[in-house]
């Protein structure tokens, strides 16, 4: 019988690329699929947990999706997630993966395909360990910001030339930089998601400073690296995936995403084609009506993924490697080279608060 | 910390102030002068950004992307003053509001309907590329100073132009008395079409130059909008020095704020706490500005008829 | 004599440079009306400003009915008895002429904490406003709402509502003006009959009005008081004459 | 019969109908759209208090919003987890002290808010509330005792006596009783003595100060009276939700309060609840059609402030009459 | 002497409520017409219909030969129509000097020559209207519109609120103007001042000419009748 799936993403205001690649990836693998038993139904979120809230409702009272996925920022996660995993609806996270969902607020509805939100962060972490004494460590401040500092620290052994968190939402940074330059650091490692990093790294490089920058992957994933240009080269940042690995299903993915929308993926297209696939794993394995037999189907992770290897963890958080990128200039095009492998295997350090 | 930083980040903060008041600009005359209440300055800044990045783009050069967002800003300017703004002047204030955030909606997404999804590349030109070397020794970005100055002469502009000239003296008519202007003979509907148009460029400018330092995308307006009722209300409403200055105390408030306030925590509490409590308070820290102001000055600083 | 129901000593008010009120003391006893003339500028509607509490005196005291009310809040002199009507009239341009003065009756019976009365079912409200507004002349524009109501309507309502207020005295910033000459002299007869009741400080242009009506008449000059007299002492009074009056009386 | 009673009656209709068009095409979400609607109504008729009698245009009353959403929040996460919110002092699962609880808490802040905020008037008003609500708003975001901007989840909807709350539609009547409390207490209050003096000092302050009466004590009244209001929808907005976050306090939310009013009819009894409907079906219907839904969306506001002079209810009515 | 405002058979609109039912009125080049009426009766609002101000509808109206209906008040303005309106309505936040300048046209009236016959604007040229005195914003008004030098002139209650001594020189101001073939329109509510310089007179009655006539043809009882005295 045929499948129902809720996306529920930011189609509209500033992190509208996210969800779009996201949902266009997601769809892509499912028509790739030819699988003409799944129908998706995406709805745009405007970023506000409220009316994302109202939207997984309408879809589980309203339209009667099997299953419910999309969400791009932990705050609406935070907000979606323990209601639709309560009323025994499975949600799979094709990005964010908020630290309470991992611990002890984990559910065996909810299935993260993605990263736990301290993952990339801690990779740097460990990656810096190599090259670096004394990091100048720099989020904004609120909860996401505050786990990516706490998680880089989690395997960083060097010193701190400075912690500062800024405001969520700030524009210039001239003040930051200056304080970069005057801290003595031998590195700055930062975590500023959308137009944050983009103007944070252009200013960067006007300001002549020349200390290695290092960060997670959201800062230079594809969907951005263009509106930075060739102040991001040279950059290393951490990430789960990138399109030059080395496997199968991502070169078909890359090629195809290519052919379809004119452009590179990033991360969040990655994820949403991986989450895709695992659906299409599951389906194929077990009905949903059996919500039993689905999500054991679903935790076998038994699909092709983008990023090589993929299962997993006790908490349904994935056990994956993650690698360390360096944005380079491939031709007039700007993108991310794998340079090394952080950790192999890697979990996250909430598995084992999860009661399930 | 040291004193020649302590200076670098003074200038940081006076340079933040003009950034925001050149980001102000277009509503000073918008809003302040003219007295509408216009929700929209964000999106025509947003429109300047996305013109200046778009010609920036296919030409190669960042100045015609600068003619173009002032050209862009005030034809959407001018075309939603005779839409739209035109009808809703003896209206209640609150139907600009609703009006004009109706049209933040439009914007955006129309924006987003022709550009995609994505931020999109504006780098600042290569002629101010590269740093000046201060007497202090900290060598300090040319575009940045060449930001202080176009807010200089931005200011100075619109200074004279409202209270130096015919002009300026029947835009504050028009906003005392619309229909008595027109009853003396002036014609307030063009006149406040070219008033709004420009108001418009204003913007677009500030969004192109402003644009190129951070990231050009959808949504860009949203956070300018707030600071530059900000900045506009703490100097007085109507006054083209209180909108300076009110964007130079915001701008320096902001910058040492972000910087002593954890400096100062870290005495009492760890240094990671610090941090973070420190940039709490940080992000209150205009607010709180405005609301002291306000409580003791309920006009603004400046509460000038004009100037 | 009878004791002053009013009485100002050595006010004083300046607007920067501009000495707008210079060391003026008037009195105002129960039963009179006391005009207050002066030209253009010559600091009358401020004078009344202080007195009412819209403006706060630099220096100087006031009292009314035998207490100091020189830093009481404007709303609070009213309370105690002392309404005004302004120059420029000041009404509730959604409200009707009606609703205009009950606002006035309701402030007097001190009743504007309840929130679940219904002012429009209160006769006690609606009678005693209805009322006010005869004398003013307007009870047959009742339920316009004064922005819809011309300028000598406006003008008219301004005294309804001053009277409404249940007042002790009067102040009155030109009155006549805008009335036409129909107004004026019925405002002449309202006047005249109100007097033993309420005393008025009169600031009036229209020199027939203050001629018929005034006991007294104090003429302010550049923030000064430079003359206090019976209508017959000012018109004769060479200052005043070239000062304010001209040919004119 | 007045036109506008006319329209308040098919409002009722309408919002009676929903609950029995869920019922009749068993479309449950219907009855969650209801809830939502009615929620947002009735912070804005709280807003309708101070913004359309009293002329007070708050940017700020998403503070309210947002102090009512923490307290059910707060209230809900401390009685599961047993922890007490102070010592002595527990949290608790219970509607109506979540409801008093809020209202004090949101009239409490508005006080020195309103306070200090009603010493100017006009754009600054609009400027110093809305800088009240950010200062709570980054605070809110970067405090992390409940969640900072992640927000804070309960996962069992507060209590009232003898209704099963869990189930949306007792939900939905609670909703509508307390939204039906607060139209009758508006209505009450429109035509009241203090209503009166309140609109006057909308129209000409110093003309109320001049027949004896305070514009502050009166303002200020009324602006705690409208954020309990606002406050005790924030409680019902968590319950609904089952989760709060700072995007409850953020000024997209004032904004948005501020739309509801202006749409449905500023200063009408059912202004909000016709403003709030148009918008939740708007946002729900275009929503569901197109991902270019905003645009369309502010297309129809457009045309809504253009046409119809006084929002949805000036167009049906007419202007309102203070007779 | 030709017709300068000609005007049949007005009629005006506030909203949906009629206002006018049937204004007729001439102006003369070089005459002086004074509209009188009791209060409420349409003097404000026909002269505001003149401007192009409230909704109209007219068999005749027309400025110098050209007609009125349906233009835009500047334009109204522009054909040399200077508006002293009823309740002064100075520009609050401009300055004196600033106000008579914001919408001056060339001509004879110069700030020179309005300070000559108000001294007292020019003491307070800098001072911002608003905080002028009411007559002081009287003075304004009237100069503000001399300064657009009109042909003709319309005075809404112009001496409203001044001292006699002012009066008496706007008064005599208005008598030179007379003199020199200056056409004004005139609403005051001195009769004993008006009727000497106005050349004709048109009383208002709820929103309908009445009576016209000459200034000496005004019998005490058409005076009873119209005005109450
Ligand atoms: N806020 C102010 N700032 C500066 N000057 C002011 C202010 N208010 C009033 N003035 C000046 O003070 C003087 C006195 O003004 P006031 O209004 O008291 O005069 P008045 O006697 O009532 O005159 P009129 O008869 O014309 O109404 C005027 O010259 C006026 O310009
Ligand atoms: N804005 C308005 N809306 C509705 N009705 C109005 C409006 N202005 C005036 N009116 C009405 O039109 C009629 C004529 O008013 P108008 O102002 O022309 O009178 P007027 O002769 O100038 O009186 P006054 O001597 O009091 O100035 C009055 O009945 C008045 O109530
Ligand atoms: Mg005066
Ligand atoms: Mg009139």
């Amino acid at each position: 019988e045929p499948v129902k799936i809720g996306m529920i993403t930011t189609l509209s205001g500033g992190g509208a690329g996210l969800g779009v690649d996201t949902r266009d990836a997601f769809l892509l693998a499912i028509k790739k699929s030819g699988n003409k038993d799944i129908e998706v139904v995406v709805e745009d979120d405007a970023q506000k947990p409220e009316l994302a809230v109202q939207i997984a409702d309408k879809m589980i009272q309203s339209e009667k999706v099997d299953l419910l996925t999309g969400i791009i920022w932990s705050n609406l996660a935070m907000a979606v997630v323990p209601s639709v995993t309560a009323q025994d609806v499975i949600y799979l996270s094709p990005n964010a993966g908020p630290s309470p969902l991992a611990g002890a607020g984990c559910n065996a509805n909810y299935f993260n395909v993605a990263y736990q939100n301290d993952n990339f962060h801690e990779a740097m972490g460990q990656y810096a360990n190599g090259d670096y004494k004394k990091t100048f460590i720099l989020a904004p401040n609120y909860p996401a910001g505050k786990d990516s500092l706490t998680g880089f620290k989690r395997y960083y052994k060097g010193e701190l030339a400075g912690e500062v968190y800024t405001q969520l939402g700030q524009t210039d940074y001239a003040a930051e930089i200056a304080q970069i330059r005057a801290s003595g650091a031998d590195s700055v490692f930062f975590f500023l998601p959308g137009g944050m990093g983009i103007a944070f790294t252009k200013q960067y490089g006007q300001s002549g400073v020349t200390i290695p920058l290092m960060g997670p992957g959201f800062s230079f994933s594809q969907d951005v690296l263009g509106a930075i240009g060739d102040a991001a080269v040279g950059v290393r940042n951490s990430a789960s995936w990138s399109k030059d690995l080395d496997n199968e299903a991502n070169k078909t993915f890359v090629a195809d995403f290519q052919a379809e929308y004119g452009r590179l993926p990033s991360i969040y297209a990655a994820q949403g084609y991986d989450t895709a696939n695992l659906i299409l794993s599951a389906v194929a394995k077990a009905s949903v009506t059996d919500k039993e037999a689905f999500r054991a189907a679903l935790k076998e992770a038994d699909f092709p993924s983008v990023r090589g290897k993929f299962k997993f963890n006790t908490n349904n958080h994935p056990i994956q490697d993650i690698y360390v990128r360096e944005v380079v200039k491939e031709g007039d095009v700007i993108t991310n080279k794998i340079i090394a492998t952080a950790f192999t295997d890697h979990s996250d350090a909430y598995a084992k608060d999860c009661k399930m | 910390m040291q004193i020649p930083l302590l200076l670098e980040q003074l200038l940081n903060g006076l340079q933040f102030g003009f950034m925001l008041f050149l980001m102000a600009s277009g509503l000073t005359l918008i809003f302040g002068v003219m007295g509408l209440i216009n929700l929209a300055h964000g999106s025509l800044y947003m429109v300047g950004a996305f013109a200046c990045a778009a010609v920036a783009a296919a030409t190669g050069s960042f100045w015609l992307g600068l003619v173009a967002s002032l050209a862009g800003a005030a034809a959407a300017g001018a075309l939603v003053e005779v839409l739209v703004i035109r009808r809703l002047y003896g209206r209640d204030h609150l139907d600009q509001v609703l009006a004009t955030f109706a049209l933040i909606l439009i914007f955006s997404e129309g924006t987003r309907w022709l550009f995609g999804s994505f931020p999109l590349y504006l780098d600042i030109p290569p002629l101010l590329g590269g740093a000046l070397t201060l007497p202090g020794s900290a060598p300090y970005p040319i575009y940045r100073l060449a930001i202080i100055g176009a807010g200089l002469l931005v200011a100075l502009g619109l200074y004279l132009l409202i209270s130096r000239t015919r002009l300026g003296m029947r835009i504050r008519a028009g906003e005392a008395d619309r229909e008595m202007i027109a009853a003396l003979g002036i014609d307030i509907r063009t006149l406040y079409t070219i008033v709004f148009a420009l108001g418009a460029a204003l913007a677009g400018m500030a969004g192109a130059l402003v644009g190129a330092l951070q990231s050009v995308q959808v949504g860009m307006g949203e956070p300018v909008l707030i600071l530059a009722f900000v900045v506009i209300v703490i100097g007085g409403i109507g006054s083209i020095r209180g909108a300076l200055f009110g964007a130079l105390l915001v701008g320096v408030v902001d910058t040492t704020g972000r910087l002593l306030l954890p400096l100062a925590l870290s005495s009492f509490i760890s240094p990671s706490a610090a941090a973070s409590t420190g940039a709490a308070l940080a992000s209150m820290l205009i607010y709180v500005l405005m609301a002291l102001i306000l409580a003791l000055r309920p006009r603004g600083l400046f509460p000038a008829a004009a100037g | 004599m009878a004791e002053p129901l009013l009485q100002l000593r050595g006010l004083k008010k300046s607007f920067g440079a501009l000495l707008a009120t210079d060391n003026v003391s008037l009195t105002l006893r129960p039963g009179e009306i006391h005009a207050l003339i002066g030209p253009n500028g010559a600091g009358k509607t401020t004078l009344i400003h202080q007195i009412a509490g819209t403006l706060q005196p630099d220096e100087g005291e006031l009292r009314f009915a035998g207490q100091d009310i020189t830093s009481l809040h404007m709303a609070d002199r009213v309370q105690l008895g002392l309404a005004r009507t302004f120059q420029v009239s000041s009404v509730l341009p959604e409200f009707s002429a009606l609703r205009n003065v009950m606002l006035a009756v309701q402030a007097r019976q001190g009743t504007s904490f309840r929130f679940f009365a219904d002012v429009r079912r209160d006769a006690r409200l609606t009678d005693a406003a209805a009322e006010c507004l005869a004398r003013a002349g307007l009870d047959g524009r009742a339920a316009v709402p004064a922005a819809e109501l011309s300028h000598g309507e406006r003008r008219r309502l301004e005294i309804a509502i001053a009277l409404a207020t249940g007042p002790r005295a009067l102040l009155l910033d030109e009155p006549m003006a805008g009335l036409g000459p129909e107004g004026s002299k019925d405002l002449v007869v309202l006047l005249n009959a109100l007097r033993s009741e309420v005393p008025m400080l009169l600031v009036e242009h229209d020199m027939d009005a203050v001629f018929a009506l005034a006991d007294r008449i104090s003429v302010l000059v550049y923030g000064r008081v430079i003359a206090t007299g019976t209508a017959d002492e000012i018109r004769r009074h060479p200052e005043v004459r070239a000062a304010y009056l001209g040919d004119d009386a | 019969m007045a036109r506008e009673t006319v329209f308040n009656g098919l409002m009722i209709l309408v919002l009676a109908a929903i609950p029995a068009a869920a019922l009749l095409f068993e479309e449950p979400f219907y009855l969650t759209l209801a809830t939502r609607l009615a929620i947002l109504a009735l912070a804005a008729v709280g807003l309708n208090v101070a913004l359309g009698l009293g002329g007070l245009v708050s940017f700020g009353h998403a503070a309210f919003f947002g102090i009512g959403g923490y307290v059910a929040g707060i209230l809900a996460v401390h009685a599961f987890n047993m922890e007490p919110l102070l010592p002595g002092l527990p949290g608790t699962k219970s509607m109506p002290v979540i409801w008093v609880v809020s209202m004090l808490l949101a009239a409490l802040i508005a006080l020195p808010m309103g306070a200090i905020s009603l010493r100017t008037s006009g754009v600054y008003f609009i400027m110093i509330t809305l800088a009240f609500a950010q200062m709570i708003y980054y605070f809110a975001i970067s405090w992390p005792a409940y969640g900072g901007e992640d927000g804070l989840s309960f996962y069992v909807r507060n209590g009232f006596p003898g209704v099963n709350t869990l189930q949306p539609l007792p939900f939905l009547l609670v909703c509508y009783g307390l939204l039906a409390a607060a139209l009758l207490f508006f209505w009450r209050l429109q035509h009241s003595p203090f209503g009166a003096a309140l609109q006057a000092a909308r129209q000409n302050d110093v003309r109320l100060a001049a027949v004896g009466i305070r514009p502050f004590k009166i303002r200020l009244t009324a602006f705690a009276l409208s954020a309990a209001i606002t406050g005790v929808a924030g409680a019902l907005f968590a319950d609904l939700n089952r989760f709060v976050s700072p995007s409850m306090l953020s000024w997209h939310l004032s904004g948005e309060l501020i739309v509801l009013i202006i749409l449905g009819g500023v200063g009408r009894l059912f202004g909000p609840v016709a403003g709030a409907t148009v918008y939740v079906f708007l946002e729900y219907g275009l929503g569901g059609i197109t991902e270019r839904w905003q645009f369309f969306l502010g297309l129809i506001l457009l045309g809504v402030v253009l046409f119809a002079r006084g929002g949805i209810i000036g167009l049906f009515a007419g202007r309102p009459r203070h007779g | 002497m030709s017709l300068l405002l000609q005007v049949e058979g007005l009629e005006a609109f506030h909203g949906v409520s009629q206002a006018l039912f049937g204004v007729d009125l001439a102006v003369g080049e070089g005459e002086v017409v004074a509209l009188m009426g009791r209060n409420g009766m349409g003097k404000t609002t026909t002269i505001r219909s003149v401007f192009g101000l409230t909704r109209t509808r007219a068999k005749t109206l027309r400025f110098a030969g050209e007609d009125l209906v349906g233009v835009a008040p500047h334009r109204v303005a522009r054909m040399g129509i200077g508006l002293v309106p009823e309740g002064r309505r100075c520009f609050a936040t401009l300055t004196v000097a600033e106000n008579l300048l914001a919408a001056a046209r060339s001509g004879a009236w110069t700030l020179p020559r309005v300070y000559a016959l108000f001294p007292r604007l020019e003491e307070r040229q800098k001072q911002s209207a608003k905080t002028l005195s009411g007559g002081e914003q009287q003075m304004l008004a009237i100069g503000r519109a001399l300064m657009t030098n009109p042909r003709l002139l319309v005075l809404d209650e112009a001496t409203e609120g001044l001292a006699p001594v002012i009066r008496a020189d706007i008064w005599s101001a208005i008598r030179s103007l007379k003199a020199e073939g200056q056409s004004i329109l005139l609403v005051d509510k001195t009769l004993r001042e008006l009727l000497p310089v106005a050349d004709s007179c048109v009383v208002l009655e709820n929103g309908r000419s009445a009576w016209s006539g000459r200034p000496d043809d005004l019998t005490a009882a058409i005076r009873d009748r119209y005005l109450g005295v």
